[in-house]
């Protein structure tokens, strides 16, 4: 059964990660990774991993997706005749026989002396998420708080790197740009 | 116990940060701030000192401040009768020298910098005497030179005030790299820097050649902070600072750190004799030459100085003959006495509008009582006239010596004796010279005053303590309170054979009162201070040529060595290095500039080749 | 096996209950219209125009199909359905009634009892916007580009406080299996009368939840990606015949899942006072599954009536209610539920 | 039947190395940054297999994190492509040239 499943899953998610390569439209290319995005939640749940297969689809499917989206769109990249150039013959091959060549040594190492998986018993298993959670504010209570502390960075950085400046002038731009505090 | 000692070390710190912060804001304040600072350590030193008088020690660990392999630095504090006693007289004096200060530097533009530097010197000092070990003493060691430095050129604008501070600071610090090679030689040797374990260690691992080296190394940075020949040049001029300063560092604290340091070392100088004779003869040499300067010296500041330079060679005869008890008493009671008259010296400026020159002046007893009856007693007490301190403490020193197994030990007792003629000599005459006697500059003269009375007041505190810190310490001489004292700490002064106490002490009492002749006839002929054409008395005049024999034995060599090596060294083979570093970094960087194609993919094509060489290079067995 | 076929049986059972229900609320919508607006509505296809919604649904299948020339073709046909499918599976976790004794077997009223409940919501939930968006962009058409663009932002945003607005209730529950969540308020009473119910407990989440869920159903006041006035009809301008359907089925769809799920939430699901939870009988089952219908109806009932009662928002205000607003308060629960529970544990 | 690990790591090495090949082919930054996505999400892949192989909850927290800095930079990333559009009109790298000086 599982067997079935992560075939089936694995070749969905290869295909759609060559297909978000290969098409030269950035909407198709995001639609094929949110394909590979639900495929790994796939692999989560066929892993136990319950907890992270939901959080794969809410992050990555539901808001990162949706914002890569958004950005295509608010630049109008998506309009099919914005298409992009190829690469020059020689830059292809170069980086296909590197992929190739990392590809080899990763699998190679990675698969060396793995077997089958421990047994499925132990709080990991049974508890998932209450496990997740005690590990999350025990072990690595740091760096989850440093995580958040991330955020809040790119959070405050990402306003200051879009918000446009105001005008010299100072008259209509801050109305026009929705930063006017309510009065 | 420790509470106490670190309160007192604090107490000046928190001064200095206060004073060093807020200082410009203070103003007058600050001097409050500093002598309440030093009030309050003052009084935890007398709470220790009575403590240690009850028999109590500490020796304890603060905080562990290097550690290196098995080597070990702490700051820790030890507290014995020794440094009892110096706390006791640091605090004492520098918290009537905080006082007088207050109306010395009235009005002066760097008020709070001046209590500032002078809570950091206290500080530091405080630290030298109550460590524990060599190298929190040299942290001390080097924080009042770094005051000494300061103070010395706290008149900045002036060209002389700085100069003296640089010279200052460039002598010490010859004689603080002897220290430092001491104590490396120490650790090398020893292993430890702690008092405890050096001591207890020396006399089973130490060979007498290793101690001597050491000893003789400590002595050289005694010799630079206790302005001992040949590193002594540095404090006459040293009264390029304020008054106090000058009383207070270059005459009763800081200056003495080098006996003390030496008393503190006592078990390696007992294993070396030949380092104690050494330390004995220097004190002798450095006794007489500075006696003979003071002899014909004009400046009533440079007389003391030179005094002071010549009290310190009889301080190091007696750390250097064994006798260390005797040292540290003259340490303390010279502290009293001279820190009064160099006070006493500052009321006697002030009320000639800084006015230096013995020539000048005359007649000022008249005008200004205490000052002149204080500085009295203070020269009563360095002539060693009794029952007054100086004689208590100066004539055990004799004695010591003169019972010593020191090679020669006689001829230093005799030279001793002959310095203490001169001591008595050149402070008689700048007593005559000074306050009796017709003015000589009228003009002068109508303007003087007496000082206010928290200058006054200090002036008749010390004078006291000059009376009477001898014989109530001193008495009977050799069995006194200090001796039983500090005797726990140094070892008890053995006596032997010859002129019996009573020979003794009276040849030194003589000598006092043949100086007090001597100049009292030449006052009375009119010929004091008058320059005469006597080949001697020039050689005297210039103190020696001692600074002309520096200056063109030592500092013009090195200026043409330095100049030599700027142009042969510097310019040709450093720039050539430095010049040939950088074609060549362009060289390199304009190959490398090729690759810098400012094409993103391409840098990260770059990055993904290495990282798949590195993976080879990990995942190929 | 039994397995499969009960899961199947139930199954059916809930897609036609809401297809059924998606018919009929929109007949419900126009009527209640009508009566807020103080006329009749449709009444003439049967009686009190029931078969209305028929009659629509044929009219839809049998009108041409147009697919303009400009559109991407394949992403244009994949929007309505995109957008079909997260408002039907959203329902799969939401218990709408309690055991049910049949045949010997005792019958688990839901679809799937996940464990991850309340997230599979928030995960099914956000994937709603891709239908909007895709089916906005594919049409190549400014309006219904303008309104793609608005509905991903309005999704993200209100997203957020959707979530933070849950973790209130998840603190209280300690689970995030929706059947644990019912039964915490089935099992407690508050000062001995009220049922525990989480709209009790925790009010505000319960605000920033309807807030934030009416934004996700883009219902007005938050119909910013459709707006008539504005964008034409914003994503679905270019839409016609079923697939203009599929569009309206799945915001009914939509409504009707965002009414379970406040109902489950935070009005105790299928809890009716009175009813013993234990009290498993067959009479007491469906009663159960009454009070649950009877919930969710009037929350479809609420989405209409506010539909009338409030003006739609302008862009900016959508925006600054979001991150300024609900966001903040979202959080500030978060925070005083958890000084609450920490104080008095 | 349990798929072994090794499975899993040699899909996650896959779709690891197409990540790498389309961010070194592709010149649309847009489409760059999703390869640089997709690569994140091969790791989080293996993360999770070793997680259930060590049967041991630290791969699944590594993910967590992975994705809580992957929003923060996607965030920042496109905050950036945003602000390039807006000074070159251009979201092409190869016409971004201005590291080099």
């Amino acid at each position: 059964m599982e067997a079935f499943f992560f075939f089936l899953l694995a070749a969905i998610a290869v295909v759609s990660a060559i297909l978000l390569v290969l098409f030269r439209n950035p909407v198709y290319s995001a639609l094929s990774l949110v394909t590979t995005f639900f495929c790994l939640a796939g692999f989560f749940v066929l892993l136990d991993a319950y907890f992270l297969a939901a959080v794969q689809v809410i992050v990555y499917a539901g808001a990162i997706m949706v914002l890569f989206l958004f950005v295509i769109m608010l630049l109008n990249l998506g309009h099919p005749d914005a298409v992009e150039p190829g690469v020059t013959r020689y830059r292809r091959t170069s980086v296909i026989l590197l992929a190739v060549m990392l590809l080899a040594e990763v699998g190679l190492m990675g698969a060396r002396r793995l077997g089958a998986p421990a047994p499925e018993e132990g709080a990991l298993f049974t508890e998932n998420i209450p496990y997740i959670g005690r590990l999350l504010y025990t072990d690595y209570l740091f760096p989850f708080e440093v995580a958040s502390l991330i955020l809040l960075v790119a959070l405050i950085g990402v306003v200051v790197l879009v918000k446009r400046q105001p005008e010299a002038d100072g008259g209509p731009s801050a109305a026009e740009t929705g930063t006017q505090e309510p009065a | 116990m420790l509470t106490d000692v670190i309160l007192i070390v604090l107490f000046p710190l928190i001064g200095v940060v206060i004073n060093g912060l807020l200082g410009s804001r203070l103003k007058k304040a600050s001097g409050f701030i500093g002598t309440a600072a030093i009030g309050l350590s003052w009084a935890f030193a007398l709470k220790v000192l009575v403590a240690v008088m009850g028999g109590a020690t500490l020796n304890e660990n603060v905080y562990e401040w290097i550690a290196a392999g098995t080597f070990r630095a702490s700051v820790g504090f030890q507290v014995d009768a020794l440094s009892a006693i110096m706390i006791t007289m640091v605090t004492t004096v520098s918290f009537f020298i905080h006082i007088y200060s207050f109306g010395y530097m009235r009005g002066d533009r760097g008020f709070s910098r001046f209590y500032t530097y002078l809570n950091l010197f206290v500080f530091s000092m405080l630290v030298l005497v109550l460590a524990n070990n060599y190298l929190l003493m040299f942290v001390g060691w080097e924080g009042v030179g770094l005051c000494s430095y300061l103070l010395i050129g706290f008149w900045y604008e002036r060209k002389s005030a700085s100069d003296a501070g640089k010279k200052a600071f460039i002598v010490n610090r010859i004689g603080d790299f002897g220290f430092l090679l001491g104590i490396f030689l120490m650790v090398h040797t020893l292993g430890t820097v702690q008092f405890a374990e050096v001591f207890g260690r020396a006399p089973g691992v130490l060979s007498t050649g290793a101690a001597t080296a050491i000893a003789l190394l400590l002595f050289v940075g005694a010799c630079g902070k206790s302005a001992q020949f040949p590193l002594y040049v540095w404090l006459p001029d040293a009264m390029e600072g304020p008054t106090p300063v000058s009383s207070l560092i270059h005459a009763a604290t800081m200056v003495t750190a080098g006996v003390y340091m030496v008393a503190r070392s006592n078990v390696l100088y007992s294993m070396a004799p030949t380092a104690g004779a050494v330390v004995a003869w220097v004190g002798v040499f450095t006794a007489l030459l500075a006696a003979s300067i003071a002899l014909v010296n004009t400046d009533i500041k440079r007389v003391l100085a030179y005094s002071t330079v010549s009290q310190l060679g009889y301080m190091f005869i007696g750390v250097g003959v064994g006798a260390y008890t005797a040292g540290i008493f003259h340490l303390f009671t010279h502290a009293f006495f001279k820190g009064l008259m160099f006070l006493a010296a500052g009321s006697v400026m002030h009320a000639m509008s800084d006015e230096l020159d013995m020539r000048k002046m005359g007649g000022l007893m008249g005008k200004m009582k205490i000052t002149g009856w204080t500085f009295l007693i203070g020269t009563l007490a360095i002539a060693g006239i009794p029952p007054l301190s100086g004689f208590w403490s100066k004539d055990e020193i004799l004695a010591g010596v003169y019972h010593s197994h020191v090679p020669g030990h006689t001829v230093i007792w005799a030279l001793g004796v002959i310095g203490a003629v001169m001591t008595s000599f050149y402070m008689f005459r700048l007593i005559f010279m000074t306050f009796f006697g017709a003015p000589r500059d009228p003009h002068l003269h109508d303007h003087a005053h007496e000082s206010p009375a928290n200058m006054t007041v200090p002036l008749v505190v010390l004078a006291a303590g000059s009376l009477l810190a001898g014989a109530v310490a001193g008495y009977p001489i050799g069995n006194g309170w200090i001796n039983h004292f500090l005797g726990s700490v140094l070892g008890h002064t053995s006596h032997g054979d010859g002129l019996s106490g009573g020979v003794l002490i009276a040849i030194s009492v003589l000598a006092g009162v043949a100086g007090f002749v001597v100049a009292l006839t030449m006052h009375r002929s009119g010929s004091l201070g008058v320059a005469s054409g006597n080949p001697l008395y020039r050689l005297l005049a210039h103190k020696w040529y001692v600074d002309e024999i520096y200056r063109a034995l030592v500092i013009r060599p090195i200026h043409g060595v330095a100049l030599g090596l700027w142009h042969v060294f510097d310019t040709i083979v450093l720039d050539g290095i430095v010049n040939g570093l950088g074609y060549l970094v362009k060289g390199i960087s304009w190959i490398s500039s090729r690759f810098q194609t400012g094409n993103a993919p391409v840098y990260a094509l770059w990055m993904t080749l290495g990282v798949v060489v590195m993976l080879y290079l990990v995942t190929s067995p | 096996m039994a397995y499969a076929i009960e899961s199947l049986i139930k199954i059916v059972v809930v897609l036609g209950g809401i297809m059924g229900t998606v018919a009929y609320l929109s007949l419900a919508e126009r009527r209640i219209s009508a009566f807020i607006q103080n006329r009749l509505g449709p009444n003439r296809v049967g009686p009190f125009g029931l078969l209305q919604p028929m009659a629509d649904g044929l009219k839809f299948l049998f009108k041409e199909d147009v697919i303009p020339r400009h559109v991407s073709r394949v992403i244009y046909i994949a929007g309505p359905a995109a957008v079909f499918v997260p408002a039907f599976i959203g329902f799969a976790v939401v218990p709408f009634g309690d055991t049910l004794s049949l045949f010997g077997r005792t019958i688990q009223l839901q679809v799937a009892d996940l464990n991850i409940g309340i997230l599979y919501i928030l995960a099914v939930s956000s994937l709603a916007v891709y239908g909007v968006v895709l089916g906005g962009w594919a049409s190549n058409n400014k309006y219904a580009l303008l309104g793609g663009i608005r509905a991903s932002a309005q999704m993200i945003s209100y997203e957020l406080s959707l979530g933070l607005s849950l973790i209130g209730v998840l603190m209280i529950t300690g689970s995030l299996r929706l059947n644990d969540v019912v039964t915490a308020q089935a099992t407690h009473s508050l000062f001995g009368f009220l049922p525990r119910w989480n709209v009790f407990t925790q009010p505000l989440a319960f605000v920033i939840f309807t807030v934030a869920s009416f934004a996700e159903t883009n219902r007005l006041p938050f119909d910013l990606p459709e707006t008539e006035q504005e964008l034409v009809a914003g994503y679905h301008a270019e839409y016609s015949s079923m697939k203009f359907t599929m569009f309206m089925m799945a915001e009914y769809a939509h409504i009707i899942t965002a009414s379970a799920v406040i109902a489950t939430l935070f009005f105790g699901g299928w809890h009716c006072p009175g009813i013993a939870p234990s009290d498993t009988t067959l009479a007491a089952s469906l009663l159960k599954v009454l009070a649950f219908s009877i919930k969710t109806g009037f929350f479809l009932f609420f989405y209409i009536w506010m539909r009338w009662t409030l003006p739609r928002f302008r862009y900016d205000q959508v925006m600054r209610l979001g991150w300024k607003m609900l966001l903040p308060l979202a959080l500030a629960n978060v925070f005083v539920t958890g000084l609450i529970l920490t104080l008095s544990r | 039947m349990a798929v072994p690990t090794s499975y899993y790591v040699i899909l996650s090495a896959i779709l690891f190395a197409i990540g790498v090949a389309g961010v070194l082919t592709r010149r649309n930054a847009i489409v760059i940054f999703m390869c640089i996505e997709l690569m994140l999400n091969a790791v989080n892949l293996s993360f999770v297999a070793f997680a259930r192989h060590l049967g041991h909850g630290d791969g699944q927290v590594f993910v967590f994190f992975v994705m809580a800095v992957a929003a923060a930079e996607v965030a920042v990333g496109l905050a950036i492509i945003i602000a390039l559009f807006r000074n070159r009109q251009t979201v092409d790298v190869g016409e971004v040239n201005l590291l080099k000086w």
